[in-house]
Formats: C-alpha cells, structure tokens, sequence
C-alpha cells in the first residue's frame, strides 16, 4: 500500500514536531485584522479536539480521538485517504486545509460542562484553535457550543443526541451530523411496528435528566402514533447504579415493552438489571416480552455484554452499512478500511460522526475560501453531500442539523467478535425522520447571527 | 401488598451491599479510628477480582487453520482457550461459566494482601494524624487504585455474568398466591443476599467467639484499652484491616454480575456507605447492618410511582434526608455508643 | 497601612504583585517553544486560579480555623452562579447587581444550612453538609430543571427579558460597558502576554478577599474561631457561645463561596449543576489541605497547583511527549514517551492523586509547610557558612 | 450570706440515684470544700452547678438566680467560672491568647462579630491580660503554645483564665489531680494567695485532704449521693461518721 513505509509513530512525530513549530499563537495579533477570532496566519491551522479522557466516557472519547487523528492524517495528505476518496465535494486535496497544515490539540472534557467549557477555552484562548469539535454528552455539547458561539469559533458537535443542541439551543457557530432523539424515535417506529405489531403496551424508564425526557417524550409520541400505549415513565436518578427497584414493578404493570431511555452507565445497567429480572423470558398477553433502547452505540453494547443480544435500537451509522446495504452507503468501507488498518478494529459511530465532522468543515472552509466562521457557515447552510458513509445527506440552514438515514440495529445473538455485536435491521430513509425546523420538540430556540468574534 | 413486597426484596438486596461495605468501614473506623476514603476502591478491586479471573479463564490462542476472513478481509483465525486446552472441553467450559463464584476462592488471599498492604505500607501511619488528612491521604489512595485500574481495564464497564444456572428470576409471588410475575426476584441476587448474610453472621462470630475477636470487640468499645493490651497490637490492626478489606472484596466480587464492573464503580459507593455508617452509629457493627439494610429499604420505596408521584424528586434524595432527620434527632446514629465522636 | 503588620501587609503586597503581574509571570515559555504547553497565562485558566483561590480562602475562614471540615462548599458556589446568570437573564448584563446577588443568596443559603449542620459536629458536621449538597445537586439535575436548566446549565439566551439594558446592550457581561472578555495582547519578540478585563476583576475582588482574610485572621474574631477549634469545652465555661461563632465562619465563608460562583458565571455565563457535585465539594477541601490549612496563603496555592494540574496536564497528548522527546534516539524517545505517557493527557487523575498522597504523607502542612522547609534549610545553610556558626559539622 | 444555694437536688442515672436530695449553702467569700469517696455524687453535683447536667429535682439558685435551665456559657457570665480536673486550655493558643479569650467574654459577652477590628488595638483587653500574666508568673511564656507548657503551668494558666474574668464564684474540680507534691503545694500556695488577695468565693471538690484541710473554712461530706454532713474541718477531722464513710479507707491521704 502506498503509505505502508509511514509507521504510525512516525506520522505521531512529523505531526508533533509541526505542532512544536506552530509559532506564535497567531489569534489575538492576527484578530485584529482579519476580523475573527484565531485567524491562522502561518502555515498551519489549529483544530482543538474536546473529548472525555477521564470519567466514564473515556473510552468513547479515546475512539473519537482515533477518528479526529485519522482525519488530520487524510487532510494531510498522508495515509490512505480514507473517506476524502469517496466523498462527493473534491475540494479537498490533502495538502491541508487550503493549503495550511493541519495541526491539532486535544483536551478533557470530564463530561463536565465546567471542565469541558475550561478546556475549550484554553483551545481557544491558549493554542489558537479555530475550531472545536468532539463531546459525548449533550450537556456538554450545548455548554461547549454556547461558549464557541461567545468566542467567535466554530464547533462541530461529536455525539450528542439531545433535541435541544439542534433545538432549544441551537447557535450559529454550532453544527452537528449526528442524529438526535425525534430520529431515533421516528426511524424505530415503523421497525417496531413490523418486528412486534402495533398491539403494545409500553413502559419507559427515564434517566431523570435533559436528555432523557426529549428522548421520553420523542419515542413516546412516535410509538403512540403506532397505535401502541403507554403504561407508565418513571424517572430514574441519573446517579442511580442498581435500577432493580424501578425494573421489578414492570413485570407486573400490563406492559409488554419496557423502554430504557437510559444511556451509558445507566443504560449498561438497567439493561443488565432487566436481563436479570428475565424480562425478556417472559411472556405477557401471550407476547414475548420486549425491550426497547432507543440509543445505544457499540461501547455500550459492549459493555452490557450478553445482555444486548436482541434489544432493538437505533444508530447513526454502523460500519457494516455499505457490506449489507449497498453503496448507498459508499464511505464505509473506505473509513473502516483505512480505520482498521490504524488501530485493528472497526471504528465506533462516535468516531465517524467525528471523522466526517472534520472533513465537513475542512471542505466548507475550502469552499468558503475562508476560515472566517460566518463564510463557514455560510458554506455548510444547505450543503448537500455524499460519500461519507451516511448516504446522501443535507446539512440544514434554518438549524445546522444534518439528514440522512437512520440506521436501526438489533443486539446479535451470537456475535463473533467484541466489535461485532449489532446487526443491522432496517435502514429508515431521510425523508422518514425529517422534521420542520419549527417543530413544537425543538422549537424554543434562535440560531442567532454567526459570531466571527474580535 | 405485592409492589411492598417486591420492593421490600429489592430494599434487601442493595442493603446487602451496603451493609458489607458499611461493616468493614466501621470496623476500621471503630478500632483503628481512621476514616477511609479507599474503602470504596477496595469494593472495586473485589469485583476486579471476578473480572481478572473471568478474563484469565477466556485467554486463548489462536487456531492454525484460518475458518474465514476478518472485518478487512484478512484470514481470520478461531479463538481456542488455554483452560479447554489444559481441562477438556467440558470442564474448560464450566470454569468460564462458573468463573464469579470460584473468584471468591482467588480474591480472598488478594483482598488479605490488598488490607495487610495498605495497612502497613500507608494507613499505620496515619493513626495519630487527623481525620482531615486521613481522608486526603486515603482519597488520594482511592484515586490511584481507580486509575490503575482504568490503565489495564479501560473505562467501559466489563460484563462479567452469573453461572448460567443462576440466570432468570424466581417467582416468589406465585409461591405466596400473588398473581404470576408479580413478585420475582433474580437467582443471583438472592444468592448474593444469603452470600452476604453468610459474611456478616461470619464476622460477627469470629468477633463473638474468638479470643482475637474479643479483643477487637474491647478495643471498638474503648479504643483507649486497644493500645494497652499488650505486645502484639500492631499486628492485630493489620489482621483487622486485612478482614475489612476481605469483607468488602468479597462483596465486590458478588456484586460484579448484578452490574457490570467499572473503574469508578467504589466512588459511586464510597459516600453512600459512608452515610450508612453514620446513620448506624460509627463503630457499631449491627448499626452498620441494620443502617445498610435499612436505607436501601427506604430507597427501593422511595422509587416506587405511588411514592414518587406524591413527593417528585424523593428518591434522589431519600439516603440523604434519612442521614440528615438521623443525626438531627440522635447524633450517635442508630444503635452507635453515646459518647463516640459526638463532641 | 491598612491596619496591617508589617509581615501582612509585605504578604498583601506580594500576592499583589503575583497577582497583578500573573499574564507575564506565568508565561514564562516562548510561544512555540516545546515548554509553551506549561504556560498557565491565558485568560480563562488565571480567572479560574483566581476565582477558586477565592473559594478557597473562604473556606479556610472555616475548615483552616474552627476545624469544621464542611463537605457540601459548592453548593453555594452552585448557587451563587445561578443568582448570577438569573440576574444577567432577567436584569442587565452588568456584573455588579449579578455579583452582590450570588454573594447575598448563598450566604442566606449558608445561614440555613449552616444553622441545621452546626448542631453537630465533626465527622457527622461533615456528612450533613454533605448530604444537604449532594440533595441540591441531585434536585439541581432533576427535579429543580426550570431553575436551573438541569444537565445543560443555565446559560443566556437572545430573547432573555434584561430589563435594565436597552435593546442595543452588549451581548456579554460586563463593567458598564467593559466586557469580561476583552482582552489585549501584547508581543514582546516571542513572548506574547495577554491581558483580559475578567482577569483583572478577578484579581481585585481576590485580593479584596485575601485583604478581608487577613483582617479575620488577625481579629479577635478570628481568635474565638481558633478558640473553637483549640477546646470548644473551655470556650463554653467561659462564657463564649461557641454556635453563633461557628455559624458565622461558616456564612462567611458560604459568602466567598457565592463570589467565587457569581464570578465564575460573570466570566463565562453558564451555570451546570456539576459544580455541586460532592466531588467539587471535595476539590476545594483538597485544595485547602493540600496548600496548607489555617494559613493564609495555603488556599490560594493549593487553588492554583490543582487548578493547572486539571488543565496543563490533561493535555499533554501522546503527540506532544513525542515532540518534547524528539531529540532523543528513536529507542530512547518511545522508553520516555512509555514511561511518562500514563502519567500526563487522561492519566493526569493518576498523577493528581499520587500528589495528594506524596504531600498529606511528607508536608502534612501542606505547601506551604514545605516552602517553609524549604526556607529553613537555606537560612540554615547560610548560618552553618558562617565561621562561628555552630552548625558547622565538626570534621 | 449565701451566695449559692442548692436545695432538694436529685439526679437519677437510669437505676443509679447520684445525687439524693443534696442541700448545700456556700456562703460568700468563704472556701468551701466538697469531699467524698468515689462514685459519692461530687462531680454529679458540680456539672449541675455549673449546666452540663440538669437535675431532675430541686433548685441550685446563684445569687437569687436560678441556674437551672442555663448553659454553661450563660452561667459563667452570671458569675461563675469553672477549673477542670485536667486543666482545660486552648492549646494550640499561645499564653497571651488564651488570656485574652476570657477578657474578651467578660467584656463582650457570649458573642461578638468583630471580625474587621485588630487584636492588637484591644489595649484593654491586652493590659488586663499583661496584668493577669505578670501576677500568675506567665509572663515569659507568653508566646509559648499552650499545649507544650508543664502540667503545673498549665493548671496555673487555667486558674488565672478564670481569674481574669473576676468571678464571684470559682468551681475548682480536683485541681491537683495526678500532679506531684511540689505542684501540689505551688497549688495550695496560689490558691491560698487568691483567697487573701481577691474577693471571691472558692467551692473546691477535692480527694486529697492536705489540700483541702489547707485550704477549707467548711466541709461538706458527700456519700451516696447524700449530704453526710457539714462543718469546719477540725470538727470533720474528728467526725466518727465520716471517719466510718470516707477517712478510714484512705489514712495515708490524710
């Protein structure tokens, strides 16, 4: 292969000994005259990369920060390419971003607002970033957004799921690729619909926070609409271990389906708590017992281990999509290909949305010709595109949010490989989970003007 | 009546859990007066222990024929395990199965040595130093021990099942004459309720009939005497040390099925069974266990809808409320000695 | 001056100095040198130096004096930043009405919680106070969203009501008219320094606080506080009544917190729950014990050493450790990279908690005990030069 | 005329009667003694003096006041200050702190928030307590932590604490306890220098006769919880009633 004499430490040493060379930090001398906020003057430009590296997240934020590597690696030029092959627009050329190297930071964000905000800011403020991107909670991710906003840079959301990032409180300066809760709830419903019929009585259990009540009330509404009802939503504290006591009642309540709107932590252990229990061995008005997770990624999956087998869920990509589905789905391969060969496994849903994130914004600022935020925004506002494994996708002006199909996945039975726990149900198509910008779930909110900063 | 009693059940099953942690926190509390903050660590390392183990009996080699090819298209090799290597396939198969049970076997001798470690390596010399900086100290050791773990394990939580035999729930009600499914409870947590009353019975005998015991007993009672009762007291705080760490080990590694193990696993504990303590009454051992069963009680109700419709929030907040109305209305804790750090 | 002594007010002025002058001093690396990741000298890191210096000499009023070791703290700095982003929502945008605020609520906060927990004392002080944190942060999360916007935090919004600004009004907070986030750099050949308004309003309000401190130190006040924590028994047979003591340390010290939280939000217009987590809570008990307890310089170095740990060393990535080692031969780097990579980027937990360690175990008295150790052998070393020391080893 | 009388006082411990119907008057500017074998009620009786117990019968009145119901600190602002079996300090204070703590209470009362004043500008306060440490010979230690002083230091410190508040009414609770003969005499010497040189009341609760045949003007003789009887001390030496109770099992002491 053409890049096989570049060692993986030899790629880490030419990247950092360029990093050591990026001078001064360019933003505040150079804010003045270009009018925002870090412009690059030199030849090189920042991305500041803000994942979880301690708590509970870490190992999806380790994932992410994969991605973010791989992707500076292709702009680069270096590699194999990767996605940059089969992407639709061909603005990028891998000699960088217009021409300036792609240099990177990488911070903690704890999935703490206050941290992740602290470490932002000194991406900003200390190194000269120009962009932030990553995140694994949407806590975060909106707190992380709203200061991007202030600073006058932009950032490319990693995974959050929230209806309120690209609802309530959507801004400017943010943009997301990642799919959210009312997607999720609209791509599970007519699969749900076929797999268990549209007799159902449903039981949520609700992680007791933000995130938890938009992905309640998303899924509630859609199964409603199935003709399903719904039994009971209990609020679990978020700092709950054992759910035992909110599972045991279920059994008993006349529900048939218990759906978990838990996610991470909790999601690993209410699940293995409802196996426990032997829901799922169970059989109410003569129908197998069903549990429901409307969001779930591989990590979990392995986590919850056994447990996941057969537990229905939605995803924003897969890397199975292009084998199975055709290439519609063309990317794919090309990233889990060049993905696997890096680290020996397939990639993450995490690590693409923050792949394709990069290449989005290394390509609009391509486009724009500018990396002035606004022409940034300007570049991505309606942007159709193809070729990063999602499908044909639209990022959308009125709210930065992008569609494209929503991949529907079930928990294997017997999987081969700890990387091979999902299989893929149904693809439901983009126009299935569109939503109007003003719909009453994500309605609240103003983008605002774009904000260039200094 | 059925939802009480389901959630009585339920209330058993994490006071179980509490009660292990809370007893072998005040037993050090009451003898050796050190508040600490490792105790949760120490939980964690137990259900380590079940996950080390599980991970030991699932090492394997490769198989030399390739049966097909992997995710990037190259040749893909069959995974053959070193204990169906060594113990035939049958065996082989019910070691990984039974893997959480014989962890105990393994993290008895581990957790002794974890205690005796600690012990003699940092917390004896800390006896004289206050509460403040045995806490610092100790959640400094807390902090290390997770990270470590984090290094080798990752964050992710690992699953770590029952046996087979142990999975699916028992029906209590139909037993009882309630409807079916109205009452169940899974195998393995009421194993793991038994496992701990089997602990807690075994502490209290060995501090009830044994010459060593009695000791301690005299020394939780007055930690003044402890000091005066001859030459080989050091030793005996390291052995009691050693106990506590074993019980909450112990505890860990039952507890590493019911949920999947993580590295932060004992901080989600740690101020929990810190409030037990207290609510039993510092360095008193049934007050532990009876605190321990009884918040986790108090916390199962207070999830129920019924409860949570009338009072919204309260079960976010119930272990607090209790702790706070206890040491209100009777500072020393529920079954603790007048006298014990009230002033 | 100042109704000080001569050693405080040197102390006051030094601080004053380090304070004022911290965008220089703590940029000590050229940009772009390899040793430019140390620099500290950013606005938003020297605010929040600045800002939990302050929470921490105020809970130093209580924990360093009167012993009480409260575990609950950030629930009034929790508090203090949602009075102040209320009052830039529905307000104005300036930050004096949304300061006085956060400090006016989490000390009436303070009075309440205070008044329950110092019924007890102790360890059972500490787990009240912790109890009454972890239920506002659990509420905070959950049950109490419309006020606090739950898992989000409570942040700005462009249809925010602000009744005292006109429709024309800056968009951040500010200082009649000056924003917290204006800054201006200055580059000195490879140097660059940058000074920031929020900066420096900290660093007033810090020295404010650290002036107050003194004078509490120093008071008799202060001396009943020390009283209390010396022998509460002889306080009570003569004549003193040790409660209202206690209760007041305890709102003071609530108060600072409530500045901190009110400052925090004024740089920076976002409050998050997480800031009541018991393990914030614990971050400034650290922070006290580590730099020293019932010192007065303690807190606020202890503050600064945990407050740059969080932040430089959690971003020390593999790709930095191989530049700085890049010198070296290709065997040698990896054995360097290898051996310090666990310990920097998301390893910095492991590193911060063998800090703790290392110091509770060999400076029980915290830094500041050690920069004193540090101080002694010098002034030792220079007695024993002296030919009739006699120190000097006889040989 | 008395200045603390105590009558009917009964104090019950779960099934141990303590104290059983004690009456006592001290009268003022007297040194009164309170004697009795172990477990006689003499600490009983003076924690409910001084607020620390409550009895559950009879009134102690100071002064025509009651003192039932008060805490120890308002019932040292009445007038009456306490000395501990071991001495109770603040030891991590120096000399000169802790001989300003009491001033302070005498002159501000059971609190005050003077949070911004200096210490150093209190001149009242630091003369008096100047004053106090010269005539208690503490003066040289007066930047010493307190802890780190003898025993005998620390028990005169304790003293001259309580002194400085002038106190109508002094409780000393076995002042020389565990000291050895020397300190005990310097105890007796400085005990009896307060009793010549200030106008005050001394009640003292003391196992060790010499002192309190040096230093006594009445005796009161506690067994069981009940008042044996009360004199002068010639008169108590002799006692057949007491020699029976109390002196017989502790000969050498006397």
């Amino acid at each position: 292969m053409s890049f096989s004499n570049l060692t993986r430490r030899g790629v880490i040493k030419t990247g950092a000994v360029a990093g050591a060379g990026l001078a001064l930090p360019t933003y505040l001398s150079a804010a003045a005259h270009t009018g925002f906020t870090n412009a690059p003057t030199g030849d090189t430009v920042t991305l500041g990369f803000n994942v979880p590296q301690s708590g509970p997240y870490a190992d999806e934020g380790a994932d992410e920060l994969r991605a973010f590597e791989l992707a500076v690696e292709h702009l680069n030029g270096m590699g194999d390419g990767g996605m940059l092959n089969t992407f639709s627009s061909k603005e990028l050329k891998g000699d960088g971003i217009m021409g300036k190297k792609v240099q990177f930071v990488t911070g903690d964000t704890q999935t703490k607002s206050d941290a992740a905000r602290a470490s932002a800011q000194s991406m900003i403020q200390k190194d000269g970033a120009i962009m932030i991107s990553g995140g694994s909670s949407s806590g975060v991710a909106v707190a992380v957004q709203d200061l991007c906003q202030s600073a006058g840079v932009v950032f490319m959301a990693g995974l959050t799921h929230s209806n309120d990032t690209t609802g309530k409180d959507k801004k400017a300066n943010g943009f997301r690729h990642f799919f959210n809760a009312y997607m999720s709830a609209a791509a599970l419903a007519p699969v749900l619909k076929e797999l268990y019929g549209e007799d159902r009585a449903a039981y949520h259990l609700t992680a007791d926070y933000t995130w938890g009540w938009t992905q309640q009330e998303s899924i509630q509404a859609s199964t409603e609409a199935l003709g399903w009802s719904t039994v009971n939503n209990v609020l679990t504290p978020l700092a709950a271990t054992d759910f035992s006591s909110y599972i045991a009642p279920v059994l008993n309540s006349g529900a048939d389906v218990l759906i978990l709107n838990h996610y991470g932590g909790n999601m690993v252990n209410s699940l293995t708590n409802a196996v426990q229990f032997g829901l799922r061995d169970k059989q109410i008005n003569g129908k197998n017992f069903e549990i429901v997770v409307p969001l779930y990624s591989e990590l979990m999956a392995q986590g919850a281990g056994k447990n996941i087998a057969g537990i229905v869920g939605s995803q924003n990509w897969d890397w199975k999509l292009e084998n199975e589905k055709g290439d519609r789905y063309k990317g794919t391969n090309a990233f889990v290909q060049s993905f696997g060969e890096k680290y020996g496994f397939p990639p993450s849903q995490a690590a693409q949305t923050c792949y394709a994130q990069t290449l989005l914004y290394a390509d609009a600022v391509a486009r724009a010709g500018s990396f002035n935020p606004c022409a940034v925004g300007e570049a991505l506002a309606d942007f159709e595109f193809d070729g990063l494994g999602n499908g044909p996708t639209l990022y959308r002006a009125g709210d930065h949010q992008c569609f494209k199909d929503v991949v529907v996945v079930r928990g294997k039975e017997n999987p081969e490989n700890e990387f091979d726990l999902v299989e893929i149900v149904e693809v439901t198509p983009t126009e299935q989970v569109s939503y109007d910008v003003d719909h009453p779930m994500f309605a609240g909110g103003d983008l605002g003007e774009c904000n260039p900063g200094a | 009546m059925d939802a009480i009693l389901l959630q009585l059940l339920n209330g058993l099953d994490k006071g179980s859990a509490y009660a292990l942690i809370a007893l072998g926190l005040t037993l050090i509390f009451g003898t050796l007066g050190v508040v600490n903050f490792a105790h949760g660590a120490i939980f964690m390392i137990g259900a380590f222990c079940a996950v080390t183990l599980s991970k030991l009996f699932n090492m394997s080699h490769k198989a030399t024929e390739p049966t097909g090819t992997d995710f990037l298209g190259n040749p893909k090799f069959d995974d053959i395990l070193y204990v169906v290597d060594w113990f035939g396939e049958d065996a082989g198969a019910w070691m990984v199965d039974w893997a959480v049970p014989l962890a105990i076997l393994f993290a008895v001798p581990i957790m002794l040595a974890v205690g005796f470690i600690m012990e003699r390596g940092l917390i004896k010399h800390f006896y004289k130093r206050p509460h403040a900086d045995q806490i610092l100290v100790t959640f400094g050791l807390a902090i290390v021990l997770q990270e470590v773990i984090k290094y080798f394990y990752g964050a992710n939580p690992i699953p770590t099942p029952a046996p087979e035999a142990f999975r699916g729930s028992f029906d209590f009600g139909v037993l009882l004459g309630f409807d079916p499914n109205a009452v169940i409870y899974p195998y393995w947590r009421l194993i793991y309720f038994a496992f701990s009353a089997l602990i807690i019975g075994g502490v209290f005998a060995f501090l009830q009939f044994t010459t060593f015991g009695m000791v301690v007993r005299a020394g939780m009672a007055d930690r003044e005497t402890v000091g005066l009762l001859g030459i080989n007291i050091d030793k005996r705080f390291t052995i009691m040390f050693g106990i506590a760490a074993a019980v909450a080990g112990l505890a860990g590694v039952m507890y590493a099925p019911i949920n999947s193990p993580n590295y932060h696993m004992g901080m989600d504990f740690l101020v929990l069974s810190f409030v037990v303590v207290v609510v039993g009454g510092m360095g008193s051992l049934p007050g532990a266990v009876l605190a321990g069963f009884l918040l986790g009680i108090l916390e199962s109700f207070a999830s129920m809808n019924e409860i949570k419709n009338i009072l919204p929030g309260i079960d976010q907040i119930i272990i607090y409320l209790v702790a706070i109305i206890i040491l209100l209305t009777r500072p020393r804790g529920l079954m603790g000695r007048k006298g014990v750090m009230e002033d | 001056m100042l109704a000080l002594t001569k050693k405080d007010l040197s102390l006051l002025l030094v601080v004053a100095v380090i304070t004022l002058a911290a965008p220089i001093i703590l940029n000590p690396f050229p940009s772009g040198s390899g040793m430019s990741q140390f620099n500290a000298g950013y606005p938003d890191l020297m605010q929040r130096f600045v800002i939990y210096g302050i929470f921490a000499i105020g809970f130093n009023i209580l924990f360093g004096l009167t012993g009480y070791l409260s575990f609950g703290h950030a629930a009034f700095l929790g508090v203090g930043s949602y009075s102040a982003v209320w009052m830039f929502k529905l307000l104005s945008l300036n930050v004096i009405p949304a300061i006085m605020l956060s400090v006016v609520v989490a000390g009436l906060f303070s009075v309440l919680i205070g008044y329950v927990s110092l019924r007890r004392s102790g360890i059972y002080f500490s787990i009240l106070t912790l109890a009454f944190a972890q239920m506002s942060f659990n509420l905070a999360y959950s049950v109490l969203t419309p006020l606090t916007n739950g898992e989000t935090g409570l942040q700005l919004s462009l249809n925010d009501p602000r009744i005292l600004d006109g429709a024309s009004a800056a968009t951040y907070p500010n200082l009649f008219g000056a924003q917290m986030n204006d800054s201006t750099t200055i580059a000195l050949g490879n140097w660059s320094f940058t000074f920031s308004v929020g900066y420096y309003l900290c660093a007033i309000l810090l020295l404010l606080a650290f002036y107050i401190s003194i004078r509490i130190f120093r008071s008799p006040f202060g001396m009943m506080l020390r009283a209390v924590k010396s022998n509460q028994q002889r306080m009570n047979y003569t004549g003193l009544n040790t409660r209202p003591y206690t209760l007041a340390a305890f709102v003071i010290s609530g108060m600072y917190a409530g500045l901190a939280g009110g400052l925090l939000a004024s740089m920076d217009p976002l409050a998050g729950a997480d800031r009541m987590q018991w393990t914030a809570s614990g971050e400034v008990v650290l922070m006290t014990i580590l730099g020293g307890a019932g010192t007065l310089l303690g807190p606020v170095l202890g503050a600064g050493f945990i407050k740059y740990f969080e932040n430089i060393f959690s971003k020390i990535n593999e790709g930095v450790l191989q530049a700085w080692f890049a010198f070296m031969p290709d065997g040698l780097q990896d054995f360097f990279v290898a051996i310090i990579y666990p310990f920097v980027g998301k390893g910095w937990h492991l590193t911060l908690g063998l800090m703790f360690m290392l110091v509770v175990i060999f400076l029980p008295g915290g830094l500041v005990e050690g920069g004193q150790r540090i101080g002694r052998m010098f002034r030792r070393k220079s007695r024993s030069e002296t030919p009739d020391g006699k120190t000097t080893p006889a040989e | 005329m008395a200045i603390l009388e105590v009558k009917n006082v009964g104090k019950r411990f779960g099934g141990l009667q303590a104290l059983n119907d004690v009456n006592l008057s001290i009268v003022e500017n007297s040194v009164h003694a309170i004697i009795g074998p172990n477990g006689a009620g003499k600490s009983t009786l003076l924690n409910c003096l001084v607020g620390k117990l409550i009895p559950d019968t009879g009134s102690v009145m100071f002064d025509g006041q009651s003192v039932l119901g008060r805490k120890p600190y308002e019932i040292n602002q009445m007038g009456i200050s306490r000395v501990f079996q071991t001495p109770e300090i603040f030891g991590d204070l120096s000399v000169q702190e802790n001989m300003m703590i009491p001033c302070f209470a005498k002159r501000d009362g059971s609190f005050e928030l003077n949070a911004l004043t200096r210490v150093t500008s209190q001149r009242d306060i630091l003369d008096k307590a100047e004053e106090m440490m010269v005539e208690m010979k503490l003066a040289d230690k007066r930047h010493m932590p307190a802890a780190s002083m003898s025993r005998g230091d620390k028990r005169r410190l304790e003293i001259a604490m309580c002194l400085s508040q002038d106190p109508r009414l002094l409780l000393l609770d076995e002042p020389t306890a565990g000291m050895a003969r020397a300190d005990t005499n310097n105890t007796i010497d400085l005990l009896k220098q307060i009793k010549e040189e200030r106008n005050i009341t001394i009640a003292i609760i003391e196992h060790d006769m010499h002192v309190v045949f040096s230093l006594a003007e009445r005796i009161t003789v506690l067994a069981q919880g009940t008042p044996l009887v009360e004199d002068t001390p010639d008169k108590i030496k002799g006692h057949p009633k007491v020699r029976e109770a109390y002196l017989g099992e502790s000969q050498d002491a006397a």
